[in-house]
């Protein structure tokens, strides 16, 4: 037992530190498209912790861990108390679908931003980018 | 009554969709028809919200009909009516300035956008659900990328709205991962359920049961992380990198409804995370005392360094940016300072502000475009009275009021150097905008030729709107003495956690 | 109640008139400028202060306003060739009657936020018309260095006093604990940024020397005093004597000095008299010490009858050097010399002036000299300070001889130069001239009125008020026969004043 | 130009060094900070036999006819918790995607869909396979949308399924065959504003049910609840229906798969803007 709780907290921190490199890839890096990358590495982690975070080892360990769905429809309260024994946590799976479908629609934003910013500038070079653009005047 | 907050959104929502499928037919006059209403709706819909609040107290409403822990609840006290009510009033403005000053190719994208943003803010300010706050700040965010690009012709505006848009993204993205965060140790999302295990952690909630991990750290972290967004959604030194672009590129519609609802969310957040969330019985309370004196120091030396910018600036947009920044800031500092005269000064002080940028960026825009005279003194009117709002020395201004109360706050908790940093920071903003005023005062504006559908009798309306709106309200507390404690009390009611815990979940903490 | 609607309605009236003229102007000169005059005289008969002090302080105010208005339309006229300044000077003037008459605390902070608001634009009036840069360095360097410590000052009397007791309680009774003395050191340098007293003082010399001469005129002859106002008004809250008592003396002492010896040593005839104004706002505030320390009457007596003198003769000062700027276009004392060949009647005035200054009978000046130096003398046993002061203002007056001989340079002395002036209108160069003896001869009728406020307050034994009575007779009888000998022989050495 | 670059590069470089340490200094405090989260049990014990309550309530509710009030009648009950526990959150959610295809068509204003010809595309064995996929692929994601409320899946995940077809298409023939075949990009968005309208307007079906029944109901609301009678039908011809879930489910497949069918072929389209760069 003493090995998975070590397995499993490595696993927890390994995240944390995925966390951690895609934010640096987002603060430095001056290519804006590689920006957009680590951040799309960014919310995938964020994600993956979120399912971490609510998953389960059932206290009988032969007994996998269910998926949160019921496979058949209950004939009495004694088969929702089983399943919800061995099920893992619903609801940081219902957050990620719903953080997914958001990070999908303003990274596809944000790449259609890139692309055109790329036909005026000619660069996703950051610092090119602020040469080019010099002190615009509105 | 119930289900303002929610018919406050719907509306939106639906005003959004309506004037999309709108766009892609050829009705021009049905959609601003549309537009205008829905906003004059949603105005209304607000008002009734405060009234409601200031005379019966706070709004729960479960969507779904879950139960708070279970499902999402929204709730409207007195301060998220003021946000919700300024936004609305914003937004009103915009359309009238989009209606005004944008070609219908343009101003149809507008629209939709900013009833989408509107949306959103009024997710954000209502919501009794972090998750939910999670979610209405993407959307949030998004709409207010695409304002930024608007104009997408132009590159300057691109460059701002991916530049914005990155950080901001990421910088949301850590919002989220104090979502789970507190999820992973509190076993819940909701709001009051936090507030009250963060006080009690050994109470039983109904649905979301015990505390599931150890609350202190995870509370540390997330409380810094959602710190750490909220600053940059409003702006504050170091975190403003993106505002002056943003501001020096987007529409002045777009811009109008930033400052009175994008731009806010940030204090509006800090205000709810530090006096409702993890109030001042939390189990954090030390780390929660040291980030708000943290807090504090930053905001000051924000305003401060934002003001000495402000002193700097010769343009317009660069002005408007920089004060937003300073007024933000000192707006921080009453929300950290933790006495309810600070918190409503505050608040005051943040529709002050929304008031005197509207006034300044539609005075600009009728001076510098208008050919006819009259159009153009009404212009320099408006400029005049917004800079002396923004200014806020004259107490037939609310931006006077605002800093009085907060003045009160700070001698209260003892904070001379707070009152010093407020007025430093008056006078330094003063030496830009009475350059500017004496600037224009004298010497013709380089005139910019106004777009084919630009209409300046319609851009003086919303003019005389804002006008009436920010004399009247000041007049209204000059002769009703007893206008500012009211607010000082419904301020208070609103930063009690205890009361949140009660009107959300039902129980008593302590009991 | 009836009295606020008899004052509202007073006041209502006289601006009326006086916005009113500044409309006539543009059609007719004379009688918009007529108009404006009978507005101020009508609120110098007919409008009363709170006290003897803001009394006194609107007579002068509204009797500024009477020999400003002429001259402000002849320099306008002259100088900017336009007349949008009289309507500016006049907003000002009457916004600082306002605060001077102020019943409740908001409306004193609401005036005083409006007059220095329109002070700032006063002094950067010369970038608005001609991108002058110097006027915006000034007018910044006053907003940051005057107008927010003094807001600053104002905000914490005001959070202090509460909002309630703002609104509602008559400004004399307002009874504030200002107990921590942090808040009270920055209070009274709020007070004093405004009044230019040491260590807030530098803005002074440069606002009031670049504003066009109607403005300095208010400013440095009424302006500073509403920070002398604001100190007597907080001598009579809840204050640490000692702590206001130590800042006010020995800061305004500083000061006295400070500003006499910088007066005497400039050669820009606005830049000498602003100094001076420093000098005299520094005694003033010494006094307003004094009066904490003793708790004695008399001091408030000798507070009110300094400022009006010194207003009286600052005013009569800045439109002189106003004049000489507008047909001579130098203020360069070392170019000048020769005023008295070009007017000897604009020397005339001047002498009656300096001699006002100078404390001689049978002046206001004079009179206020008298009394502060009774009153000092009176105190002089019950403490060291009494008789450091003494010798503060003996000093100062001294040295006040030395910097009005250099200022009397710019009249007398040289023959007429090479440098000839342009020149302004006639119409205008005798409009300028006109208000500036009115204003000086105000110098000994308004000893009158001056009279009468010591006849209200009886504070000194009354054997000494019979001998000044006795006294100020017989100097009077003397210098009537004395003076107008004086402007005799000025007048045989020239050969009258000749404009080409 | 040359000397331009360097500078460029220079200052770059003078920046890089300068942030880094700082941003990198910052990561470490949050890693670490994350970490003491981990290893002193913020998210208890490691790794976790139970669940939090909040997710047990669910799953003992999702499908519970002895609990009327707080059921949703879902077997899935992440779907129960997308459109009926937090409901809200998802019709936010789906405004984001909406924004978003708001700001994508403001920033793809000038492109207008050109006759491009017939294309070659690939071979003909690309092209049948590719046609057999396109069949089978509809018939999964249908049945993968509308059975969201049974089984693993729901309206995202089908409407995403569908829109490969999009890509498909556009890399075995041309996008010409996109637009011969009627889909244009106003007809995309005009399905996919008026699904988000029904979507709405099923959102508020309970209110509206409420004002003609005169009784209390909610916006979202599913079932009937403690305080309020109105509910949507559970079953369907006695197959779990679970209310208004399926409608969702089903609206929202239409409302993501016009979506990315219109992002996909925004994209296509703007591709050639790579090409041109700088104009």
């Amino acid at each position: 037992m003493d090995v998975m709780v070590f397995a499993f907290t490595a696993i927890a921190i390994s995240f944390a530190i995925n966390i951690a490199i895609a934010a640096y890839g987002i603060f430095t890096d001056k290519s804006l498209l590689k920006k957009l990358i680590s951040l799309i590495i960014f919310s995938d982690t964020l994600a993956a912790f979120a399912v971490l975070i609510g998953f389960r080892l059932p206290s009988v360990l032969s007994d996998y861990p269910s998926p949160p769905i019921l496979t058949n429809i209950p004939e009495s309260v004694d088969y929702l108390e089983e399943i919800s024994a061995k099920a893992v946590d619903p609801v940081p799976q219902a957050f990620i679908i719903t953080a997914i479908v958001i990070n999908f629609a303003v990274f596809s934003f944000l790449l259609g931003l890139l692309l055109l910013n790329y036909k005026y500038f000619g660069s996703v070079n950051v610092s090119v980018i602020e040469e080019e653009a010099g002190d615009e005047v509105y | 009554m119930n289900a303002l907050p929610a018919s406050i959104l719907m509306n939106y929502l639906f005003a959004a969709v309506a004037l999309s499928i709108l766009g892609l037919t050829k009705h021009r006059k049905v959609l601003d028809i549309i537009a205008l209403s829905a906003s004059v709706t949603g105005l209304m819909l607000s008002l009734i919200l405060m009234r409601y609040i200031t005379s019966n107290g706070s709004i729960t409403y479960t969507f779904g009909g879950f139960k708070p822990p279970l499902g999402v609840v929204y709730y409207a006290d007195f301060v998220s009516g003021v946000f919700s009510l300024i936004s609305s009033f914003a937004l009103l403005i915009s359309t009238m300035c989009a209606f005004a000053t944008m070609s219908f190719a343009t101003r149809k994208y507008l629209y939709i956008l900013a009833y989408l943003l509107l949306t959103g803010v009024h997710g954000f300010i209502f919501s009794g659900d972090v998750f939910h706050l999670y979610v209405s700040v993407e959307l949030i965010a998004i709409s207010a990328y695409a304002i930024t690009a608007l104009y997408s012709n132009r590159s300057g505006n691109i460059r701002a709205a991916l530049l914005y848009g990155i950080a901001g993204t990421s910088i949301t993205s850590f919002l989220f991962l104090a979502v789970i965060i507190l999820y992973g140790s509190y076993g819940t999302v909701n709001m009051a359920d936090i507030a009250l295990k963060s006080i009690f952690n050994e109470e039983y909630v109904p649905y979301s049961g015990y505390v599931f991990g150890d609350v202190s750290t995870a509370s540390i972290v997330a409380l810094a992380l959602i710190t750490w967004v909220f600053l940059f959604k409003s702006g504050i030194m170091p975190n403003h990198f993106w505002l002056p672009n943003v501001y020096r590129v987007t529409p002045i519609a777009g811009l109008i409804l930033f400052t009175s609802s994008a731009d806010l969310i940030g204090i509006y957040g800090v205000l709810r995370l530090y006096h409702v969330v993890f109030g001042d019985r939390c189990i954090i309370s030390s780390f929660r005392t040291t980030m708000m004196s943290l807090l504090t120091a930053m905001s000051m030396i924000s305003t401060f360094f934002s003001s000495l910018l402000v002193a700097k600036q010769v343009r317009i947009r660069n002005i408007v940016a920089y004060s937003t920044i300073a007024q933000l800031s000192i707006a921080l500092s009453g929300v950290v300072a933790g006495v309810p005269e600070a918190v409503s000064g505050a608040i005051l002080h943040v529709v002050a502000n929304a008031l005197g940028d509207a006034l300044v960026l539609c005075g600009f825009t009728l001076h510098a475009w208008s050919s006819n005279k009259h159009m153009r003194k009404l212009g320099m009117v408006s400029i005049s009275i917004g800079f002396v709002n923004l200014f806020g020395l004259l107490p037939i201004v609310p931006g006077f009021w605002s800093k009085a109360l907060m003045s009160l706050g700070f001698l209260k908790v003892g904070n001379l150097l707070g009152v010093i940093v407020i007025l430093l920071s008056t006078g330094l903003c003063a030496i830009g905008y009475f350059r500017y005023l004496t600037r224009i005062a004298i010497r013709e504006l380089a005139k910019s030729t106004p777009p084919r559908d630009y209409s300046e009798k319609m851009l003086s309306i919303p003019i005389v709107i804002l006008i009436t709106v920010t004399i009247g309200f000041s007049l209204s507390i000059i002769l009703n003495p007893y206008l500012l404690p009211i607010v000082i009390n419904n301020t208070l009611d609103s930063t009690r956690s205890d009361r949140f815990i009660y009107n959300l979940l039902g129980i008593k903490p302590g009991e | 109640m009836n009295m606020q609607v008899e004052w509202w309605s007073n006041i209502a009236l006289a601006t009326l008139m006086i916005l009113a003229g500044n409309v006539i102007l543009h059609k007719s000169a004379l009688f918009g400028n007529v108009f404006k005059i009978i507005g101020y005289i009508y609120i110098l008969l007919f409008t009363k202060g709170v006290d003897v002090f803001s009394n006194t302080l609107i007579a002068a105010s509204s009797i500024t306003g009477v020999s400003l208005t002429f001259y402000t339309y002849a320099y306008s006229k002259s100088k900017y060739s336009s007349i949008s300044l009289p309507p500016l000077i006049d907003l000002f003037l009457i916004s600082m009657i306002l605060v001077f008459r102020s019943g409740t605390l908001i409306e004193f902070i609401t005036f005083w936020l409006l007059t220095e608001l329109i002070a700032f634009f006063l002094i950067a009036y010369d970038y608005m018309v001609s991108e002058d840069v110097n006027s915006m360095r000034a007018s910044v360097k006053y907003l940051v260095f005057s107008m927010i410590p003094t807001d600053l000052a104002l905000f914490i009397i005001l959070a202090l006093a509460g909002f309630e007791d703002a609104f509602t309680k008559h400004i004399l009774d307002l009874s504030i604990n200002i107990s921590n003395p942090l808040v009270l050191v920055v209070i009274i340098l709020g007070f004093f940024a405004k009044a230019a007293v040491i260590p807030l003082h530098f803005w002074l010399p440069d606002a009031h020397s670049v504003a066009p001469s109607p403005a300095s005129v208010l400013l440095s002859g009424l302006m500073v005093k509403m920070g002398i106002y604001a100190l007597y008004l907080l001598s009579s809250q809840i204050v640490d004597v000692v702590v206001s008592f130590t800042m006010m003396t020995f800061l305004g002492g500083l000061t006295a000095v400070y500003g006499a010896a910088q007066a005497s040593l400039q050669r820009d005839l606005k830049r000498l008299l602003a100094y001076s104004t420093t000098s005299e706002t520094g005694i003033l505030s010494l006094i307003a010490g004094l009066y904490v320390l003793s708790r004695d009457e008399s001091f408030i007596t000798a507070i009110i009858l300094y400022s009006l003198a010194h207003a009286v003769y600052k005013s009569f000062m800045f439109m002189d050097s106003g004049y000489i700027e507008v047909t001579i276009h130098t203020r360069n004392i070392n170019e000048l010399g020769f005023v008295s060949k070009l007017s000897p009647m604009q020397t005339t005035s001047t002498l009656m002036s300096i001699i006002s200054y100078l404390g001689m009978p049978p002046s206001i000046g004079f009179l206020a000299k008298l009394y502060v130096f009774t009153t000092i003398s009176k105190h002089l046993g019950d403490s060291v300070v009494y008789f450091m002061a003494l010798l503060v203002l003996v000093l100062k007056v001294v040295v006040s001889v030395l910097y009005n001989a250099i200022y009397l340079k710019a009249h007398l002395g040289k023959q007429l130069s090479t440098k000839m002036f342009t020149g302004c209108s006639r119409r205008d160069e005798v409009a300028l001239k006109t208000s500036c003896f009115t204003s000086s001869l105000y110098s000994y009728v308004i000893i009158i009125y001056a009279l009468s406020v010591l006849q209200g307050r009886i504070i000194v034994q009354p054997g000494l008020v019979e001998l000044l009575y006795a006294t100020i007779a017989i100097l009077l009888l003397v210098s009537l026969t004395l003076y107008p000998l004086i402007y005799i022989v000025l007048k045989r050495g020239t050969n009258g004043g000749v404009l080409t | 130009m040359q000397l331009k670059l360097r500078r460029v590069k220079n200052a770059v470089k003078e920046r890089k060094l300068r942030r880094t340490p700082l941003i990198a200094t910052a990561l470490i405090v949050i890693t670490v900070a994350l970490s003491i989260v981990i290893v002193e049990g913020g998210f208890g014990v490691l790794p976790p036999n139970q669940i939090r309550e909040l997710g047990r309530t669910i799953l003992i509710n999702t499908y519970n006819p002895w609990n009327t009030t707080l059921t949703s009648y879902s077997l899935n009950s992440v779907s129960a918790i997308i459109w009926d526990y937090r409901g809200i959150d998802t019709l936010i959610e789906t405004t984001v995607l909406f924004a978003s295809v708001v700001g994508l068509s403001i920033i793809f204003q000038g492109i207008k869909p050109k006759p491009l010809g017939a294309g070659k595309g690939m071979s003909i064995i690309a092209k049948t396979t590719v046609k057999l996929v396109i069949l089978l692929t509809v018939a999964a994601s249908l049945s993968i949308a509308v059975h969201g409320h049974i089984t693993p899946g729901g309206g995202f995940q089908g409407g995403s399924i569908l829109a490969i077809i999009a890509s498909l298409t556009i890399v075995a023939y041309s996008i010409g065959v996109i637009f011969r075949s009627g889909v244009s990009l106003d007809v995309l968005l005009k399905i996919r504003y008026l699904a988000l309208l029904t979507l709405l307007l099923t959102a508020i079906t309970p209110i509206v049910l409420g004002l003609v029944l005169n009784t209390r109901a909610y916006v979202l609301q599913n079932m009937a609840k403690e305080d309020s009678v109105v509910s949507m039908p559970a079953t369907f011809l006695n197959t779990p229906l679970a209310g208004s879930i399926f409608f969702f489910n089903l609206i929202e497949y239409i409302v993501v798969s016009t979506s990315i069918v219109f992002i996909i072929v925004l994209f296509t389209l703007s591709s050639k803007i790579l090409g041109s760069k700088g104009e």
